[in-house]
């Protein structure tokens, strides 16, 4: 990041005045912490002793021969607390925020699984908590609001635009240009204004920490390849930056394909002709617009990809060719959950089935020797809703049916 | 003529100034041109002409919902521009773009100056272009000698007063409390302090806007602050009781 | 246990002669198990490859301010694969399994984790599945079942006597003796005919060697106080074993009280007139029975309390007074959960909030320097339905509603 | 007169006895008291009265429903220790209980044996009570001269075989097959093989049960075993046809 908060032609700060302090004092603070060898050791003990790091790398044996290729091993960020990698990051700006001395706490949420870490820091560290999520969210995500409300934090559905991620953003920034002195706002991605992007890829970057000296451990090199889903892109910086340098490792970020590059209706950002540089909720980046920088709607059966924007600093590695950039459709994603579920008994969330889906298409073609690590972002039980309702699952609707009878006879 | 410099002419015959808002294509550019024409009929001094994007985050509800209608509606860009360009030829008064930077940027930077300054427009409002990120937007600026407008915050330092206004070009737009706009402000000892501090680091005009809605609030305003900005107020009435209804608000605010 | 499989008065195998050879052999290999230190180890690297161990011991900090006693520690079963300890024996199981060369498994299940955890293990290990569940269960806990029939489970609700834990239990056996030869019936708590009691206390034993470790670590001293719930007894015995040496420290296993002692309505098997000495399910225990020895129905808002029979193991430590033994209500859980939540933004499981909540009745009476382990046995997400439910909680109730009359119209 | 007597007696008799089964209380006593007439005056040798238990874990569906509902129905242990006595006291041949341990447990094991032996059972069958569980069982049983069945099923090695003869009375009582009760059962040459083993392995009298349901299923086990045992067929039976039809059926039997 340079002194403007850009990653080559990527990132900035396009933030309103009233914002510019706190990004001053933000900016510090993390300068501080990055300094502080204190900070990441106060940082690991927590997520060790209230979270489940490191988490563990996992062999798929089976899908490995299933498909005759390299080794597939799993980086299962599926079993941190409250389900997904969102809590590195959400710990972490936690830290922050009592250092700052903050007493409130605000965030965006897509799938849930941010405003659900979100909440549970709020719970823990004694923060006031407000969870802004897009209206359609709030419905594909139900679950997830009930738990959050449960655990002290109000959720507000965001009815504006598109009524998903990004205009919860908007309204998150809303929220913090009012409340700007006693409140942060803990972003969940490595998108927005500088410093958010690093510092959010700074927490997450302990997941490729702790992958790359587990390969060794178990596979004795280096992988052949890492595959992460790619929303805002947290998951996949966070795994990505300590191979940033291996030059043998080939990195690959997977967006949501939804309908397919051609429907008008997915979420791919890069490599893709319906996204061009822009500017909006705080950076620059490859955002899906159109000709006159109006964004788009997006599509993906992950609520959690279903984004507009992506980190500049995954823009800039795209740029510079450090990282390949595919896509999975719903369809191919739902196969690979399928089949994840029953090779494994590993349940991955729908976002992270993506870098599954990514993966699969192309291990075959490795050797036995080579191996390669699929990031599974989080757990896909919290998606029962969406995943139930996907594979049309008649028992589940009936169930659903009944229940709600019940509840309309009261 | 310079924005600057029409505006310190009217401002030696008023005791304070008035600057309006409004949101391009909402509810449609007919509506906008009667808005328009009863504003500046009324002693309006200049004007913001918003155009929509998809996501303005610095807009409270009614600008916001206004923005978005008007997109639904098909406004286009160039709609906008050549909707301004009738306007800045039409009246006597200096009209300003206030849009967020992705407008500008996807246009092309310079393509954009290039544009409004062969229109007539006098300036750009750009909430979310801090000076730091807008190097060329800057120099442009003066290349096409359209105004920055550059904002104030009651969180700014008087430091970075300072710096913005060494940025500013045309006057300096004070937002009057934290927050998004539409919300009524309080006018207390902080916001005269605040002002005063906005006086002591430029010397260029103060407009004050965000939550001025009536007589009263500008009467507070006079020696205070060079011009009153009256932004989602005039777009509420607009909804609620028809364009015609816009004269004869403007004409009992002074 | 003593040659016949007895912990001073319980225990046993009683076992229809068609099991005898199974027992015979599933025995031996057990032993060998425990006399091969390789095992332990393969179990190990099994547990920290694909579960998360070791599992977290968390300082609950705003818990123990709140109580103003001890401070409060909390293991965090939780985190684990699948949810819940049950992943322990079940995982540890699975290794026998492939050892004896068998190529199906069964289980029962009452809350579903246990049913999820070798659904699981079933498909990592190929093995075939066949899952036991009452009736009332799969009602309760239907997006288990959802998930054990996407890993290639065979789901069977059944429908005989008080269709819960107890029933699919006697089901199991009744596919297990008729299927001998290639299927072994993963028992899912420390109960049943031996050596399931100690085999299962066996393999959660990991729970506790894990916890005085850490425990030391971070309060340099023994606990006074281990709290665990208490529904065939594996949790417990899993954090207890450990500890029963420890003359310092009090062990407290907490039963389901449901609507209350004097209900009639509870699952209260020490320390309750409704219970008595008996043999069922292969084991003699203290089960709650009429004067007739006919089993009661039983009753917790936790399904995996819901059972009539107690680990022998349990029974005997009760009767030797080497663990103290209480109950919490229905609804003194929820209010253990609904605080748990809020203080901590930790969502333990219906089944662990008993724990809890016996641990929140005595933490303050105890010194600030003294620590106390709260079993966490299992997450809470998976509960939605009971807990949203019992929370009553609106905007859930309208989401269901809506959800319902959508696929109803369809 | 001791069991194994007894049945040794009437096996000189005939080429192969019969032994029923009922569920005490299904559907009701009184049914239960019809069958059992028809099934003496139509010649069946033995009768195991199985006393109902909530956990029957070794029976299949026609007798595990039939223990819920006689439960269900109010059935009572002493209700059917009563009829038990009556029946023993009225018909001439051998009446045993059948039922799990812990019915007998709850009773209190000594007390169950004495009223048993007062009320003149010869015999329990306890599908879940091992020799290895049963040592007092087995004393008692001792004592009170009520025989132990004891059970061999096709996974009994040899060994197994030996050592539970040691400790049956009575006679064997030889599963046909693994599972539970109520299927049919195949009388192939495992089948064959595995009687031999049986007939190798004891000098008691072979009782074969589980999933013999007809006339030909008997006419098989003839010269192989001494004893078939009727089990779900006849619940079955009445529950469909009612008590009536059960005399004919078991006329038709051998
Ligand atoms: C499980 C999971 N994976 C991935 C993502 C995508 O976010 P990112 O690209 O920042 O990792 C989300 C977002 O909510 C998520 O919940
Ligand atoms: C989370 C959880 N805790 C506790 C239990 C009770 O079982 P046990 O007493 O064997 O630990 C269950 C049973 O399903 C469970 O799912």
């Amino acid at each position: 990041m340079d002194k403007k908060g850009f990653f080559g032609n990527w990132g900035g700060a396009y933030i309103p005045e009233v914002l510019y302090q706190t990004f001053q004092e933000l900016q510090k603070e993390y300068d501080r912490c990055r300094q502080d060898p204190a900070f990441w050791e106060e940082y690991l003990n927590l997520m060790s002793t209230y979270s489940c790091r490191p988490t563990p790398l996992t062999h798929a044996e089976n899908l490995s021969n299933y498909f005759g290729g390299a080794q597939i091993y799993i980086k299962r960020e599926d079993l941190n607390h409250t389900g997904a990698h969102k809590a590195n990051n959400v710990m972490g700006q936690g830290l922050l925020v009592k250092r700052m001395g903050k007493k409130r706490v605000i965030a965006e949420t897509g799938a849930g699984q941010h405003g659900m870490a979100t909440a549970t820091m709020a719970a823990k560290f004694g923060l006031e908590c407000t969870i802004y999520m897009g209206e359609e969210d709030v419905l594909r995500q139900r679950p997830n609001v009930f738990w959050m409300e449960k655990m002290g934090a109000t959720v507000i559905p965001v009815k504006d635009g598109s009524r998903t991620l990004k205009d919860a953003i908007n309204e998150a920034f809303r929220d913090w240009v009012t409340n700007v002195d006693d409140t942060h706002y803990v972003f969940g991605t490595a998108c927005g204004p500088a410093p958010f992007p690093e510092m959010v890829s700074w927490f997450q970057s302990i997941i490729g920490i702790e992958a790359a000296e587990q390969i060794i451990k178990y596979h004795g090199k280096m992988p052949a390849k890492i595959y992460a889903c790619v929303g805002g892109g947290s998951n996949a910086m966070g795994i990505f930056k300590r191979f940033l340098d291996e030059k043998d490792v080939e990195l690959i970020g997977v967006e949501a394909g939804g309908h397919g590059i051609d429907s008008g209706s997915h979420a791919i950002r890069l490599n893709c002709p319906d996204a061009s540089p822009g500017v909006a909720q705080g950076y620059k980046t490859m955002f899906l617009q159109d000709e006159d920088g109006q964004m788009k709607h997006t599509h993906s059966v992950a609520a959690g990809l279903d984004y507009v924007g992506v980190s500049p600093i995954l823009s800039d590695l795209w740029e510079k060719k450090q990282v390949r950039f595919e896509s999975a459709t719903d369809n191919e994603v739902m196969q690979a959950l399928d089949l994840t579920m029953k090779k494994e008994g590993i349940i991955p969330a729908l976002e992270s089935s993506h870098a599954f889906a990514g993966a699969f298409r192309e291990v075959g073609k490795l050797s036995p020797d080579d191996a390669i690590i699929i990031n599974q972002s989080g757990r896909g039980d919290k998606d029962i809703f969406t995943i139930a309702h996907a594979f049309a699952d008649p028992s589940w609707k009936k169930f659903i049916i009944d229940r709600g009878k019940e509840y309309s006879s009261k | 003529m310079q924005l600057e410099q029409q505006l310190r002419d009217k401002r030696n015959e008023k005791d304070i100034l008035l600057m309006t808002h409004i949101v391009l294509g909402y509810p449609s550019f007919a509506a906008n041109r009667e808005v328009i024409r009863q504003m500046v009929e009324n002693g309006v001094d200049c004007i913001e002409m918003q155009i929509p994007f998809s996501e303005p985050m610095a807009d409270g509800p009614v600008i916001l919902k206004a923005n978005q209608d008007s997109l639904a509606a098909g406004t286009k860009v160039e709609d906008c521009l050549t909707f301004g360009a009738e306007m800045a030829e039409k009246y006597d008064i200096p009209f300003l773009y206030m849009t967020y930077y992705n407008i500008i940027f996807k246009y092309g930077e310079e393509d954009f100056f290039r544009r409004a300054a062969e229109d007539g427009i006098k300036g750009f409002i750009i909430p979310d272009l801090p000076p730091e990120m807008g190097e060329s937007f800057l120099t442009l600026a003066d290349k096409y000698q359209v105004a920055p407008i550059l904002i104030f915050a009651p969180t700014s330092t008087t430091e970075r007063m300072r710096e913005l206004a060494g940025y500013g070009q045309g006057f300096i737009y004070c937002a009057a409390r934290r927050g998004v706009t539409g919300k009524k402000s309080e006018f207390g000892k902080d916001f005269n302090d605040y002002l005063n501090r906005c006086r002591e680091a430029t010397s260029l005009l103060l407009a004050v806007g965000f939550g001025i809605q009536s007589r009263e609030d500008i009467e507070i305003l006079k020696g205070k602050a060079d011009m009153a900005v009256i932004g989602s107020r005039t777009i509420s009435l607009v909804d609620s009781e028809g364009p015609e209804a816009v004269g004869p608000f403007i004409a009992g605010l002074r």
